[in-house]
């Protein structure tokens, strides 16, 4: 490293979504001499080269920017990309229903929440949350669905019981109640004159 | 700010707007406890109780006067030390005054305040740090290899607090009579005990009645949990016997564990 | 650079989405020795700190990552958005007391500041640095809090070991400085509640 220049134009570079072209970083850097920014660069573009690491500094059109070796693309694309599985509102909302009001029919599912439910439990039925744990003893004989021992596993729960419920959540919001407040009676200890110590800074 | 008390300037007069910047400094009765024991220079284990009362008092009537509501939190802290304080100045009985040390009213108030202070400190340690996002940066741009690199759906990233709080907002959102319990007052629901019960079920192939209501023998509890059982029959997950008159209630899954089997 | 493999592992880290786990890194490079890639890291890890550049390899959340170094935060805020968002001290009140306590009801939390956290609790499991882990097995059965991956993440920490002890913090007297974050490595010994057990994943 050459200097404190050198190292703040490699945190800009390393930072920018897209190549950061010379002008764009003498912009940025306005305290700073463009003769210096460009030596910096220079300098910079050499090190990296000269260091023959995972990934290099290169000028690209429109700017610099780091990029791996081609060297190590076989390496690279060994990467997994995990695509969290990130859950739709929907199929929150309906997974939420079937573990709060199990054992529950689509119908009922379906009743709750105003839409077709049909799909979201198919596809929850799918990544093993949801089960089915019978048939209801009414005309049609619809399925009746609970969650699942991986739903368990997934949220890290012991057992149902330990789901927290509704009031649970709701009573974060709760204002506690002092009952107490009106008959403390604060007034006979103040009859001190308060003599301008109060403490504030 | 420093010099305004120096000089005993009258406490009220047009200094509301600051006061109460910085009244609301104080996030509870024990910040504020903390910061008269700085103040006063006071030693934390040996408090002048008589002192920080007073202060503490004087402090919670400027508030009312600047119209500030007064957290109730800040009046139960009011009554604690008044209670210290008047224990305080009880006489010792001949028989108490060996015991006199260890029984110290001000001993549970201090271990508190010491605890607090080590959070309040550590709070400030980590709030200190280099945030990522604010101090510190990750690399944004993305990898174009990697836009060719296999994709699986990796491991659901979903919080517990997520799914009730989905739940929350969708029984905010439906008419209240779409449902039967949902009464916040309602301490123990037929909901919850059947979950409960279907959790039980997945554990072993039998409970018994006695297993559910143990620990919390309660009329209401002994209620519910029959009304439930009674559902759970009606659905046809479970089926119900008794080993004698008078014995044992006994219930066992009816239906089978795997869906594949339905 | 030592050699090629600690290039390749910089290949790997640098494009990863996130930080990557030594454990990752050898079932992707299942061809080198373990003892090799470890050996590797910790001189990548060395040579970074050492060159004082824009940007230093540091281990956060359980893996490995590039991030930049916190003294030049002011020039890239010139081209990047940035978190505004300051916590309040009451806000790092609680999420101290969860992070050293856990798992930890509201109850305990609120006994120890002495006043409501509700709302606070409910803020920080919305922005998931605080997660629900369950609940107690005592009589009521409360919820009980602890932090999350999130919550190393932002805050730059390796795991929970790695939060200064207690004992730590009382020895300092001022606020430390951001340069001070390496410092506070702490000695495994610590009087951490939960060792071993943390709840993390």
């Amino acid at each position: 490293m050459n200097s404190e220049l050198s190292a703040i134009i490699e945190s800009l570079i390393f930072t920018a979504e897209a190549a950061l072209s010379t002008d764009r970083i003498c912009e940025l850097l306005n305290e700073f001499d463009r003769n210096d920014i460009t030596y910096a660069l220079a300098g910079l573009h050499t090190d990296y080269q000269g260091r023959g690491g995972g990934f290099e500094l290169v000028e690209v059109a429109g700017g610099w920017q780091f990029r791996t070796r081609p060297a190590f693309h076989s390496y690279i694309s060994r990467h997994i990309k995990t695509r969290t599985a990130k859950f739709s509102q929907s199929a929150l909302e309906t997974l939420a229903i079937v573990a709060y009001r199990q054992p529950v029919t689509r119908v009922e599912v379906e009743h709750l929440r105003g839409v077709d439910c049909g799909g979201i439990l198919k596809s929850l039925l799918e990544k093993h949350l949801v089960r089915i744990l019978g048939k209801k003893d009414i005309p049609g004989r619809p399925l009746i669905y609970g969650t699942s021992k991986e739903f368990l596993e997934i949220f890290g729960l012991k057992d149902l019981k330990s789901l927290p419920t509704l009031r649970e959540i709701q009573a974060l919001d709760a204002v506690p109640q002092y009952e107490r407040q009106e008959e403390l009676q604060l007034e006979p200890e103040l009859s001190f004159p308060v003599e301008g110590q109060l403490p504030l800074e | 700010m420093q010099h305004h008390h120096d000089e005993h300037l009258p406490l009220l007069d047009g200094f509301h707007e600051q006061y109460s910047v910085h009244l609301d400094k104080f996030d509870g009765p024990m910040d504020l406890l903390l910061h008269l024991i700085k103040k006063n220079e006071l030693d934390i284990c040996d408090i002048s109780i008589a002192v920080i009362t007073r202060q503490y008092l004087d402090f919670i009537k400027l508030m009312k006067e600047l119209n500030l509501e007064v957290a109730g939190d800040f009046l139960v802290m009011a009554a604690t030390l008044l209670q210290i304080k008047s224990r305080q100045l009880l006489p010792l009985d001949d028989h108490e005054e060996d015991a006199a040390e260890e029984a110290d009213p001000r001993t549970e108030l201090v271990r508190r305040l010491l605890e607090y202070q080590q959070y309040k400190e550590a709070g400030m340690v980590i709030g200190a740090r280099a945030l990522l996002g604010r101090e510190v940066f990750e690399r944004t741009a993305a990898e174009p290899l990697l836009a060719a690199a296999q994709s699986v759906e990796g491991p659901l990233e979903v919080s517990l607090f997520e799914l009730v709080d989905a739940f929350r907002l969708l029984l905010q959102r439906i008419p209240a009579e779409s449902f039967h319990d949902v009464a916040p007052d309602d301490p123990l629901s037929i909901a919850d005990c059947i979950n409960e019960i279907l959790s039980l079920l997945q554990e072993r192939e039998t409970v018994q009645f006695d297993d559910l209501t143990r620990g919390e023998f309660t009329r209401e509890r002994v209620i519910v949990t029959f009304l439930a059982l009674l559902e759970l029959c009606r659905l046809k997950l479970i089926r119900i016997f008794q080993g004698s008159e008078h014995g044992s209630i006994w219930f066992v899954p009816a239906v089978a564990a795997d869906p594949s089997e339905v």
